[in-house]
């Protein structure tokens, strides 16, 4: 049924549809209408589950870490401030191969204090095992979430996802999103029924001291997890394709076979670049727009492979790791290394804080690309 | 030798938690966790943050717990606790009884926040501090629970602990939950009646064990259970239970012995000095006569 | 109920391991008798069967029947059945050597 | 791609006429987009937000800079913000204010058309928010249905009694009453 | 002086030598000894400063970031979980330019519970704004902590630092160690006086909500200090190297300069390279080391001057960007790709969760790379 | 007009804090910061987390305040502070007043952690809390303050909040820090009484503010102050102060006025049956009926 | 002392802004006049000098002269004076528009 | 490079003695690495400490794989743990025992040297530990200066004078005597 929502209450249906047994999340700007709309659906008896009330956003991935480990299905959904003080919970949550899924609206970090866009939040956590997922539209929100339980829950898999989506440009704008409901979505996702859990009738301790003996094995195994979950979600965004008609992968082609230049983009910008391609096809130049929906894991086959054709390669970061450059830059010039042929990449920031991030803008990085030597990192519409 | 000749047991016989753990010789934690199993049996699940017992239970592959334990970092009993109370309602498992059982650095100090969260929602299990005074499993480093005049390491002699414990007990009944009460593993039958009775009620319960720790309060491992009947003999610790916000005092020492019996028989005190042991008296009495005044206030007596 | 299997469980490689810390056996495996500088014995004559020293050991080590029996496999030695016994019925012997 | 911008204050509710804009349109089976420049809301201060309609798929997640339509629910902003700024040549202007639309001129803009409707009049009618600070974000949209034509005052309607969680009706009519009150 | 010292014991005299005046810390296993040393030392009178003994890690950043911000000079140190747990004031202290000190023992993240080295938990924070030295041994401890007061406090730097060191392998490990007393530091290290600060004389806000408008360019500022870091860290260690007969960068080569195969390693694996590097020349291979100290700022501009005359590279990595690869594996071709010329990499993880990590397992690594054609990952020691 | 008769003023004239700030119109919260300011004067230093001062005090590069504000954490209202305190302290400038100001979010919930370890560690400074009885920044969710029966976007009407506001109060004073007092912007010269005498006491200091917020509250600015003062006056807000552990009632009110009055002011509890308002008023009698007994038991004229 | 200056600080780019988001000027800059949709006004014969509605503004807005004068530049028109004064002495009027 | 490996058990103090040796060896001239071999030490459970002594700069920071020396501070070990994993061909073998060295047989290990003194009958003597459990770390370095001729007995002394907080001199004195006692 399809129904004008923003992204926070896509996310929201989503984890009705997905059935989630406890809820535990605390609010923040610009998330706060995903905690608001699941308290109503929780008090309406539309969903039949705890919604946990906690104090902190420490204590929600806690109560679900607490709450997955014992079987039940469990969903939270924070931003920036929120998601950076669950950082050591986030590296527990893979460890312990958890398939909690987190939706994070990307805010800014403080100070100064801003509740606007920016992808530093999420990229923050790379390095902590999650599976992360950057959002174009509100459907793939919606969408996401679904598909993200399916795959994490897979018994080759359970890892944790982190779902993305911009800070008011998806979080508090309406589109057009086809939903389902929960019978509906049954038939694509079975309950979660995790082999290892918390049982009375079968005691087991989670997570004790381990030995230099055995860590170093338990690490190789979430590491090969990731491996493995890249097949998994080509797997499952084909199987939702049948079922829903839209199918998903780890990457996104816009107009990239032919093309000279590619913009590597994530998120809102994504959608943006495509129209700036058009705009730029139609005044006769080849490009192509290439999104990265999967940032962990990392989806180095299709970056090798459709961007090792292109001439020139453009990514856009909103996000820096300060010191160094934009993080997918970085990864994409990385994957890129292996291929062992040179496609000059240029490095571009955009967006970060909130700043709005045009089409102008998308022809103005185009442009640089075309008339410039590569350059690491141009900070488009910086006020020097 | 095995004789059947039949013997009376002041507590329960069947054990749920074995031996080959990992905690020092003559540990009081140990014990008070082999006494709350007693009290819980086996359809209990214990969250146990960082502390001496997240080593106690033993390395991966091994447990010996006998229950299902989550590890769990170490500000987080509580709201580990919340989490597998809910999926346990939700999966309609509701005879299962959720633990949460963490050091006193885990409850006064990192996890005090999450308890007190768990608390004011009222989330339905059962949180044990077993208080050993300091943080213990890091190598004796002060904690908001240490006591006035003690040493650790980072109180070392020269700058000894000043200022009293924190008092949970009170910061607890504050958070008016149906339960809260104080209890010594000196006193076992007391104990597991204590626990037992948290058992049957729904809601966030709350209790306080005193568990000395022989390595760190450098006292012979042989009189752990000597030195815990002390402290309520001399009414450091005193033995109370706070049900609906009424106050009952369980012991009523008849001849309360002078803290300096207790003292002198712990290392972590030897520098003190005869003023300061006097000092630590006239808390203790003060103390008292505190919660005197509160049982007589609120009382089951009280009008 | 406590698992009660005290074998050593056999980890060659990641193939033999769950995918987290998921704990495979008890802590029974472990048998603390080496920890041990003293051993606590019980003068059965002197035993009046109250079981004190039973409820109060840490281990637990002393299984209640009467006299109540010491298993040697676990206890560390710590002393508190000593000190604990109101009967003075155990006695302290320093480990062999 | 039609782009419209609202210009309202805090309370008036400029947001949620964007939105409800939107499902009107999406009931006539267009594509959507509606969004707010999110800032720190207070009583009072100017508040921006904006709605997109099209034909085909909206991927651009970005502000309107060259809108179509401006929808401008307090007079007293006029001056105080720069309201027209990248409007579109021919571009029109719906505001709400008891004046004529003779009685506005905006040298900076190209050609507008300016299009006046006394919505707070209507608002207070209906009761809806107070007399001294009347809700008018429904009340006006009658007047964009009647002054563009993007959507039908019916598809309004029907938007409101869809999002509008009270005075469902009373909202509704005032934006009918609105509707058939527009001046040119 | 020179005495024989732990790295604990090195960074808590570092810490003395530099005349802090608040530390606030909360122990953790391997970082516990640097706490209860600076409380003798601060009970013993020997540092006048307060020693905040807070209830947990995060409450101990923040007081440092309370302190510095009001003019004085702090210092921190903690491990892992406790690092974690601070993530959200990590972002906080950068973003706030507060050259605040902390000293990380790295150490493996939770679950299992592990308390040995990996490098993981400072790895982590890559993306935050700090910079991030890894440390071969204790004297290297000592020096950089006093050195990071120095090139933090810089008036176009302004930025903290993350001074790592290997649980056990260095933290609890004696070396001998050439210490000074704060006197002979002061004529190194001037007395820390920012420009802006909490002052009552001159009252600001700090860190107030900042609006799209302006935030972007608070990043790029921050980005900034770290590209001059970069020649900051130079001179200060050359400056140090001049007083203290010790120089220091933001790399180290051992025996590059003729390498055919160079390892690229950090941390005190770095070390035990070296003496791999001089077996197998003594065998006639013509290896190389490289030990990149400052991972933050990252030293693009060495690696590829060095690096790219190589015709092998081989990283090692202790840490893994789970879903990803080596987190300096996938910097180092980063950077190696802007050269746009190619050298065989290969990725190694070693060492995780204190997995030890001997010469004959550099000697593995070295073999490898010579019997294979390139890989990522390679797991040494891996038992599978 | 600007005639130069002499006023007489019940509280300071000197304002600290400017105007031109983000307050909504009415709100009790910048009201509360205004008297604060004028009870601490300049030589103030004040930490403040994410809550609606943080938007109050103005964006950057603009400030409100007056003196020194470092925005914070959520957090970490107490734990900056605690910083701030120890380097004021160390850098030589005794004089200066370190002041941490939060929300009661930020204080009752994700703050509170930080706030026991700087009362437990005796830390000098003090503590404020400005009750609005809900997270505002972000639009109205529940906290542990918010009361029984209260209308919030995340206990929307069908499932509105049960339980008791946590009481912060108790909790602090079981901390046994110097002094803990409440008091309430309908009373200002009270108000600032108290913060005047926090600034004398050495030490961790905490005083529970009361500050109607007519967005959150759902009733016109207008009233405000009316609603503040029915909050005391029906007993629903008791002014008291505990001083080294003795407690101290202010204000005793003659006629108390029924709940009921408090209530119908606001929207939020517009919800609510007439058993639900009969409950909350023996609530609130209970509560009184306790601070009364605490009075006598710890009172200045208790033996 | 409250900084009085109330001038827009005008910042071109990031060379002209602190390395950090520390405050250059005062919130006075910002005049909430605009807020306002009613104005509170004064009767100067009514009023006696009791200052309660300068006591209670929340801007403040009110300076205390005798009667007291309202700044118009920064009164939100909350209305807590106009509820507040005792004498009734202040009316509301409807702002203009 | 000389590698020395220490087994003792908790509360005995090996990890202490590895440090005592390194600051002996580093007091004569030399580079020195000492280290613990990191587990959860419980009082009685197994440990393991290391000893680096060298001319040059140690870099290496890995465990010791093939000691020199081996150090064992109570013979129960022996037979509980792999004890002489790696020892040198003609490695020594330091053992704390009332008994010979000829009443010891390592047949894992290529020729080791064996010598033995009862540390723990001079720890009692001196009150260094309780009588049940004395702390012979001391001592035995006393036996380590003699039998391997690596440090002075002096330089010994000297570092626990240095290293040891409590009952210095006891602890040298201990030292001395076992250094007269070693028998191989
Ligand atoms: C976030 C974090 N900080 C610090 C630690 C280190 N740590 C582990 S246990 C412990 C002390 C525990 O003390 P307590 O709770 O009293 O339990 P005890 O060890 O005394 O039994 C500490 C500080 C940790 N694991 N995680
Ligand atoms: C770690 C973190 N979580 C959540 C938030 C979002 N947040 C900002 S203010 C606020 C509510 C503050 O409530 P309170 O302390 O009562 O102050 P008030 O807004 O009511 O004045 C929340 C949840 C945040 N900034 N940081
Ligand atoms: S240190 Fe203390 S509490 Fe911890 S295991 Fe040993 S005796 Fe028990
Ligand atoms: S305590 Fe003593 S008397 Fe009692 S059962 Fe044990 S040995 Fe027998
Ligand atoms: S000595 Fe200790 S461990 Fe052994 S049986 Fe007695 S009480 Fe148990
Ligand atoms: S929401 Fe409430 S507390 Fe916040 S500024 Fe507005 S009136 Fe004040
Ligand atoms: S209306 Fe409000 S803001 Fe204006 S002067 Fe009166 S109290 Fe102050
Ligand atoms: S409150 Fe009324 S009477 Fe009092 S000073 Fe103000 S206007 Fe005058
Ligand atoms: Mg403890
Ligand atoms: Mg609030």
């Amino acid at each position: 049924m399809k129904k004008v929502l923003t992204g926070n209450v896509a996310a929201a249906y989503g984890a009705t549809a997905a059935r989630v047994n406890v809820v535990a999340a605390y609010p923040i700007t610009p998330q706060t209408t995903i905690v608001e709309i699941l308290s109503e659906i929780v008090a309406d008896g539309e969903l039949k589950a705890d919604f946990v009330k906690v104090e902190s956003e420490h204590s929600a991935l806690a109560a679900c870490i607490g709450a997955q480990s014992a079987g039940a299905r469990t969903f939270t959904a924070t931003s920036a401030q929120g998601l950076a003080l669950m950082h050591e919970l986030i590296h527990w949550s893979a460890r312990a191969r958890l398939p909690i899924v987190l939706t994070n609206v990307n805010r800014a970090m403080a100070p100064g204090w801003s509740i606007w866009a920016d992808a530093t939040d999420s990229i923050a956590q790379r390095d902590t095992g999650w599976m992360q997922v950057y959002c174009e539209n509100n459907q793939e929100v919606f969408d996401t979430v679904i598909m993200s339980y399916k795959i994490g829950e897979n018994e080759n898999i359970l890892l944790p996802t982190l779902i993305n989506l911009d800070a008011f440009f998806l979080s508090h704008t309406s589109q057009v999103v086809d939903i389902y409901d929960s019978e509906r979505i049954d038939s694509f996702l079975p309950p979660y029924n995790p082999k290892y859990k918390l049982d009375v009738n079968a005691p087991r301790s989670f997570g004790a001291l381990t030995s230099p003996e055995h860590y170093y094995e338990f690490s190789y195994l979430l590491h090969n997890a990731h491996k493995k979950a890249k097949e998994v979600i080509r797997e499952v965004g084909k199987e939702f394709g049948k079922k829903f008609g839209r199918e998903y992968g780890l990457v996104e082609e816009y107009k990239c076979e032919d093309a000279d230049e590619i913009l590597v983009t994530y998120g809102t910008i994504a959608g943006t670049t495509k129209d700036a391609v058009d705009r730029l096809r139609e005044k006769g130049r080849k490009v192509g727009a290439f999104k990265i929906r999967y940032f962990r894991p990392f989806p180095d086959e299709e970056v090798i492979e459709v961007l090792s054709k292109a001439k020139k390669i453009g990514v856009i970061d909103r996000a820096v790791s300060f010191g160094h450059e934009g993080p997918f830059l970085s990864e994409v010039k990385a994957a890129l290394y292996e291929s062992g042929n040179y496609v000059p990449v240029y490095g571009f920031v955009a967006g970060l804080g909130g700043r709005d991030v045009s089409i102008a803008d998308i022809e103005n990085i185009h442009d640089h690309m075309i008339n410039n030597e590569p350059e690491n990192l141009i900070w488009i519409g910086v006020k020097k | 030798m095995n004789s059947e000749k039949k013997v009376k047991l002041t507590i329960p016989e069947h054990e749920v938690m074995s031996p080959g753990h990992l905690a020092c010789q003559g540990c009081g934690a140990s014990l008070a966790m082999r006494y709350a199993l007693k009290a819980l049996g086996e359809k209990t699940i214990v969250s146990i943050p960082a502390c001496c017992w997240a080593v106690i239970d033993g390395p991966f592959p091994y447990s010996a717990a006998g229950i299902p334990v989550m590890h769990c970092a170490f500000e987080t009993a509580a709201s580990t606790s919340s989490g597998i109370t809910h999926a346990m309602s939700q999966l309609g498992q509701d005879d299962v009884t959720t633990l949460a059982w963490a050091g006193d650095g885990g409850t006064f100090d990192i996890g005090l926040q999450a308890l007190s969260g768990a608390a004011e929602r009222g989330d339905n299990l059962i949180y044990i501090v077993y208080d050993n005074e300091a943080y213990m499993n890091t190598g004796i480093q002060r904690s908001s629970s240490t006591p006035h005049g003690a040493w650790t390491t980072t109180t070392p002699v020269k700058h000894y602990k000043k200022g009293p414990k924190k008092n949970i007990v009170e910061i607890m009944v504050a958070h008016h939950i149906p339960y809260v009460a104080t209890a010594n593993i000196a006193y076992p039958e007391d104990l597991i009646r204590k626990i037992k009775k948290a058992k049957e009620i729904k809601g966030a319960k709350f209790l306080h064990l005193y568990a000395p720790c022989p390595t760190g309060w450098k006292h012979p491992p042989a009189i752990t259970i000597k030195v815990a009947r002390l402290a309520t003999e001399t009414n450091v610790f005193p033995l109370y239970e706070v049900t609906d916000g009424v106050y009952k005092i369980n012991k009523v020492i008849k001849n309360v012995k002078p803290v300096e019996e207790y003292l002198k028989l712990q290392g972590r005190f030897r520098h003190l000095s005869k003023e300061e042991i006097d000092f630590i008296q006239q808390e203790v009495n003060k103390n008292w006569e505190r919660l005197v005044k509160l049982e007589k206030a609120f009382g089951e007596d009280s009008e | 109920m406590a698992d009660k299997n005290d074998k050593k469980i056999n980890i060659s490689g990641a193939s033999d391991m769950p995918p987290m810390a998921a704990s495979l056996g008890s802590m029974r495996q472990n048998k603390t008798a080496s920890w041990r500088s003293i051993r606590p014995i019980i003068d059965e004559d002197k035993c009046k069967n109250c079981m004190i020293c039973w409820k109060f050991c840490p281990e637990p080590a002393i299984f209640p029947t009467a006299p109540p029996t010491i298993d040697y496999d676990f206890c560390k030695g710590c002393g508190i059945c000593i000190e604990e016994c109101p009967f003075d019925a155990i006695s302290s012997v320093k480990e062999g050597k | 791609m039609l782009e419209i911008r609202f210009h309202g204050r805090g309370g008036q509710g400029a947001v949620k006429a964007s939105d409800v804009l939107a499902i009107a349109a999406f009931e006539e089976g267009k594509e959507v987009q509606a969004f707010p420049f999110f800032g720190v809301e207070r009583r009072g201060a100017p508040v921006t937000a904006f709605t997109r309609i099209s034909d085909t798929e909206i991927r651009i997640h970005s502000y309107i800079y060259e809108p179509d339509i401006l929808v401008i629910l307090d007079p007293s902003l006029i001056g105080a913000v720069p309201l027209t700024d990248g409007l579109k040549p021919s571009g029109k202007i719906i505001i709400n204010t008891s004046r004529k639309p003779e009685e506005f001129s905006f040298p900076e803009a190209e050609n507008p058309q300016v299009f006046t409707a006394d919505c707070s009049a209507i608002a207070v009618k209906y009761r809806l928010g107070s007399k001294e600070s009347p809700i008018v974000n429904t009340a006006i949209l009658g007047a964009v249905a009647k002054a563009t034509g993007i959507v039908s005052i019916d598809s309004i309607c029907k938007a409101i009694e869809n999002k509008i969680p009270i005075k469902k009706e009373e909202n509704a009519q005032a934006a009918r009453e609105t509707y058939e009150h527009v001046l040119s």
